[in-house]
């Protein structure tokens, strides 16, 4: 193969059709109260980890939603599972479970 | 697909173009990659049409690249397009015809900010007569060459002496369109057809005798991106740009991709043989490339001309494959000829796309 | 202090491309930028419409805004007729005005390209000429364009061209007159003083770099910022 | 100020202001240009947030057309005259009627889905408006709709044709976002099988029921919600649909493919509307919605003495308030009646 100097660039766009919804699917089962989030991003604003890491619990969630899967194990393990987030969940979603769930499922998939 | 609802949206976007008495400006790209075709674009309009194009030596650049690559500023660029436009001015015409799809949005944006805002055009007149003592009349008419040549598809299809069908089945020729997004993104009602469903290609490809495919990612950009492609480092995007468009037409098998802009033939033709080279993937079966075409290539094709004399030979992705399907003749020995025959040498082959078929 | 806003809303471009964003989405959708980079044409309208200093400033020395191809997909489809990607303009302009650009490594990249296109606009009248396209600059070009490049005059005068020749036609040689206006459009316009700019702020850039930078193409400098391509830009960073 | 109130459409609105006038003694004319009263309300199939029958609703109007009402359809309206208060309402077919005041209530039309160019509509197969959706559930024909779907994916796509300064609709439509809500429950209760992504800038539950509605479509139907306006949609060759939006919240681009593509189309100003407004010298905003003397308190009177509006010629409005703005116009049609007949008296006994 001929080396030009530059690569072709991968694609960043959410391709939903290719993505991996196995995860969310087992996770959903597993914590169906998420489905009734509605992103408003509560959670993320009183984390406790958002607040020294880059840490996005409402992101997380919604990149689980797409199938985005691909780098959320390094994600969760920034999360202390205090709690907060669910305590200020307007729609009483059960948040602390989304990630221990995500751990599960992540492991089992071997991701 | 229902075809009426295209045609009725064709309906909402007819622009007027002018019929005779051009002021002809070239393009940047298009003079490099594929000076036959600006040649072909004047030969029938000259020739074939008895059309009056009028080409001023001293005309320029419009600086768009520059301006797109953000090196030249607005006031330059705006004042670039002024002096063009006194050219023009000063031959007597009205009717402004340019042959790149950047210029062509340069300069309906341009008009148009004058529009909105008197005082900038007031600035800009002040600044070319100081900086060439030239003024300026704004055209009565501006179109991209190819709207001309969609304004005459049906005089040439009347005069054509091939169509686009395999002349062996019958049956129409796969066709593909790329419009370039200068063209109608920026001002859907400049262009023939409009953003969305362009129909300035497509209407002469219906003419001409081929059957026009739609496809997925048909309005995606082919990657240019100006500073994208001119610098090294960030050519990984504007390839990758174009593979995307390969990647969602390649399941409709067409037999060809028909071009409207400079750039987009030169991208859409070259990143074939780049991608061939890096992933030793070809696109049209075979090993062979999608042959690129650009629109004035194409009407010369129907009228006849000499593959050759179009500049079919200075293309990366071999043309032989659509020429046979046409039956158009041609003469394999006389492809890499000088204009008197003279020995020119051959370009090396490709590794993976198939360059030379009567070798293969 | 300068205002970074109030800067901006004096450009044609900004006070065309800025209206109220409504956060849709739907620029960055089709943006092709945003299929490929860290890119997304909303977020630089919300960055400015929040018109909040410190941000636009970092955006001014980012490469975020070297991403964009201006294609200006997202100005057909905006519902607010926004037009995110003359916005871009915008915020180049003033990032090469206040010598922002060499922060970013895509922004150092103006440079090569006022060096290739802005020089040849001045030299040949057009923005690219066929002798100074090279095949090891260009590998894409491919086969076909080594044999053209070689043979330049033998396929210019077999399709046509009139290369390098007075008078009208395909390739000609721009009367000195001609070519004397186009300059003289540079001066007036401030054309000049941004090329001047470009070179000023990339020849400090270079020096604190610790990099050479001549005159031309062949020097560290432009080697560098024409090839450099970090692999922060890509998604295989992310994975 | 003794002749009868001529009511110009026959929709949700005229039907309910028709009933409240004259239930008050006050004869009616109400006028329909269509073969049919009831409006709008012949198109839909269930309404939300109740999910109660359309048709049901219509029956509890049409219970309020009495003797006092004279029904007049086909009335195609060719002229207005204003003598002083005295409105004569001329028909293209000759009829002509004479009323002591005007309310017009010609509702609206709904958004033309086509000038979305980008959603193919009336373009790719598989295509729909919701307005569609609902003739198909009415009809029983969804089986012909949904038949032939592989991975039954479906899109519903907010916000086409509002919020949209390309087609020129800068408003809210307002009813859409439940619409959509409603539609998407509907359809799993169909197809529970299949998967259904509804593409929202912001979901506008206004009123009471709404969000639990919202709520129940997660929970217990898991439709899923992506924030992001649909930029394209173009046709695959087996005519499923790659649709391009935005994921907002994860900031990405994103594409996917759906097996069909319910478009959520809004209110325009009815053309009609538009018409009879001219005639009446009745001004419209911006947005092409009627002018009401004050947003407030005189919600339903216009610049004109004698002429009053209701319903959606005022804007996007659902049933349930196109109900209580028509009583509410009845009201203030039959005070205005009062106060004249009291400046009439007192006039006469100055004489």
């Amino acid at each position: 193969m001929k080396d030009f100097g530059y690569s072709i660039n991968k694609d960043k766009q959410i391709d939903f059709d290719d993505n991996n919804k196995e995860v969310m699917n087992k996770v959903l089962r597993m914590e169906p109260s998420l489905q009734v989030c509605i992103a408003c991003g509560s959670c993320t604003a009183t984390c406790s980890a958002g607040q020294f890491t880059g840490f996005n619990i409402r992101r997380v969630h919604t990149f689980l939603r797409r199938g985005e899967v691909r780098f959320l194990k390094k994600e969760i393990m920034k999360c202390m599972f205090c709690g907060k987030c669910q305590l200020v969940c307007p729609r009483g979603v059960n948040l602390r479970n989304l990630i221990l769930a995500l751990h599960n499922s992540l492991e089992i998939n071997g991701l | 697909m229902k075809i009426e609802g295209k045609q009725m949206i064709w309906k909402e976007y007819q622009k007027e173009i002018a019929s005779d008495n051009f002021f002809y400006v070239r393009s940047c790209v298009r003079q490099n990659f594929f000076p036959g075709s600006e040649k072909t674009f004047l030969r029938i309009m000259r020739d074939e049409l008895q059309k009056d194009v009028f080409e001023n030596a001293s005309h320029t650049t419009c600086s768009g690249i520059g301006y797109h690559s953000d090196i030249v500023p607005i006031e330059t660029t705006m004042t670039m397009i002024a002096r063009q436009f006194a050219l023009m001015t000063e031959a007597g015409k009205e009717n402004f015809t340019t042959s790149c799809i950047t210029s062509f949005g340069l300069y309906n944006e341009v008009l148009e900010t004058w529009h909105h805002f008197p005082d900038v055009e007031e600035r800009v007149r002040q600044n070319l007569l100081k900086a060439t003592g030239r003024s300026f009349n704004k055209p009565k008419n501006i179109s991209h060459a190819s709207d001309v040549i969609f304004h005459f598809r049906k005089e040439i299809a009347d005069r054509g002496k091939f169509t686009l069908t395999d002349h062996r089945t019958g049956k129409p020729l796969r066709v593909v369109e790329h419009i370039g997004c200068h063209y109608s993104k920026m001002f859907p009602s400049k262009g023939v057809g409009g953003a969305e469903y362009p129909y300035v290609l497509a209407g002469m490809i219906e003419d001409w005798g081929g059957e026009v495919i739609d496809y997925p990612e048909r309005r995606h950009c082919c990657g240019f991106g100006f500073r994208q492609y001119l610098v090294k480092a960030n050519r990984g995007y504007s390839i990758a740009c174009s593979k995307k468009k390969f990647e969602s037409m390649e399941s409709y098998s067409p037999d060809m991709i028909l071009t409207n802009c400079p750039g987009c033939p030169m991208f859409l033709d070259r990143w074939q043989y780049a991608i061939s080279e890096m992933e030793g993937k070809t696109y049209g079966g075979n090993g062979q490339g999608i042959p690129v075409l650009t629109y004035e290539e194409l009407a010369g094709l129907v009228l006849g001309y000499n593959p050759w004399d179009l500049g079919l030979q200075v293309h990366q992705v071999p043309v032989e494959p659509l020429l046979d399907k046409m039956g158009v003749p041609y003469d394999p020995g006389m492809k890499f000829k000088g204009a008197n025959g003279e020995d020119l040498g051959m370009p090396e082959a490709p590794s993976y796309l198939n360059f030379y078929p009567e070798t293969a | 202090m300068t205002n970074l806003y109030q800067q901006l809303s004096q450009d044609i471009r900004f006070i065309e491309g800025m209206k109220a964003c409504l956060n849709c989405g739907t620029c960055t959708a089709i943006c092709p930028a945003a299929e490929f980079y860290d890119y997304q044409p909303r977020k630089i309208v919300d960055t400015l419409q929040s018109k909040d200093e410190a941000a636009i400033e970092a955006l001014l020395k980012s490469d975020t805004i070297w991403y964009c191809g201006e294609c200006m997909s997202c100005m057909t489809r905006c519902p607010r007729g926004n037009a995110p990607g003359m916005l871009i303009i915008a915020l180049r302009s003033l990032s090469q005005e206040l010598g922002y650009f060499v922060e970013s490594e895509k922004g150092r990249q103006q440079l090569a390209v006022k060096r290739t296109v802005g020089e040849w606009i001045l030299k040949y009248g057009y923005c690219l000429y066929p002798s100074q396209i090279s095949p090891e600059n260009h590998p894409e070009q491919g086969p076909i364009w080594e044999w053209e490049h070689k043979n330049i005059e033998g396929v210019m005068n077999r399709l046509g061209a009139n290369y390098e020749k007075t008078g009208p036609g395909i390739l000609r040689k721009i009367p000195q007159e001609a070519l004397d206006e186009i300059r003289a459009i540079f001066e007036v316009t401030g054309g000049m003083d941004r090329y001047d700019k470009i070179e000023e702020f990339s020849r400090m850039k270079a020096a604190e770099m610790g990099l050479d930078l001549k005159e031309g193409m062949d020097n560290d400098y432009i080697r560098h910022i024409y090839t450099t391509n970090s692999p922060k830009h890509s998604r295989d960073h992310e994975d | 100020m003794n002749k009868p109130v001529v009511i110009i459409g026959g929709g949700i609105a005229g039907m309910e202001a028709a009933a409240c006038i004259s239930a008050k003694g006050r004869e009616v004319i109400l006028l329909e240009k269509t073969g049919q009263l009831g409006g709008h309300l012949l198109q839909w199939d269930r309404l939300f947030p109740t999910r109660r029958k359309s048709s049901e609703v219509l029956r509890h109007l049409e219970k309020g057309m009495n003797d006092g009402i004279s029904v007049h359809l086909e009335a195609e309206i060719s002229g207005i005259e204003n003598n002083n208060g005295v409105f004569i309402v001329k028909l293209s077919d000759g009829r002509e009627f004479e009323g002591s005041a005007l309310l017009l209530s010609t509702g609206y039309s709904v958004f033309d889905a086509r000038k979305k160019e980008e959603y193919g509509y009336g373009i790719y197969d598989n295509v729909i408006t919701s307005a569609e959706l609902e003739e198909f559930f009415r009809n029983n024909r969804q089986e012909n709709l949904l038949k032939g779907i592989k991975s039954k994916r479906i899109g519903i796509v907010h916000c086409v044709g509002s919020r949209d300064e390309k087609v020129g609709n800068l408003y809210c439509s307002k009813v859409c976002c439940i619409t959509g809500v409603k539609q998407a429950i509907e359809i799993k209760e169909l197809l529970p099988e299949s998967e259904i992504y509804c593409f929202y800038m912001d979901l506008r539950m206004f009123d009471r029921h709404f969000e639990e509605m919202y709520y129940e479509a997660q929970q217990k139907w898991g439709i899923h919600f992506i924030r992001g306006r649909m930029s394209e949609a173009a046709e695959n060759a087996d005519h499923t649909l790659v649709v391009k939006v935005e994921d907002t919240l994860t900031g990405l681009p994103l594409k996917m493919t759906v097996d069909i593509l319910i478009l959520l189309v809004g209110f325009i100003p009815s053309p009609e509307t538009a018409r009879l407004a001219g005639m009446l010298g009745i001004d419209s905003g911006e947005d092409g919605f009627l002018i009401v003397e004050d947003e407030h308190f005189a919600s339903n009177s216009t610049s004109i003495p004698g002429v009053f509006i209701s319903g959606a010629v005022k804007g996007p409005v659902c049933i349930e308030h196109t109900i209580t703005d028509a009583r509410a116009a009845a009201l203030q049609v039959l005070s205005y009646l009062d106060s004249e007949i009291a400046k009439w008296r007192n006039s006469e006994t100055v004489k």
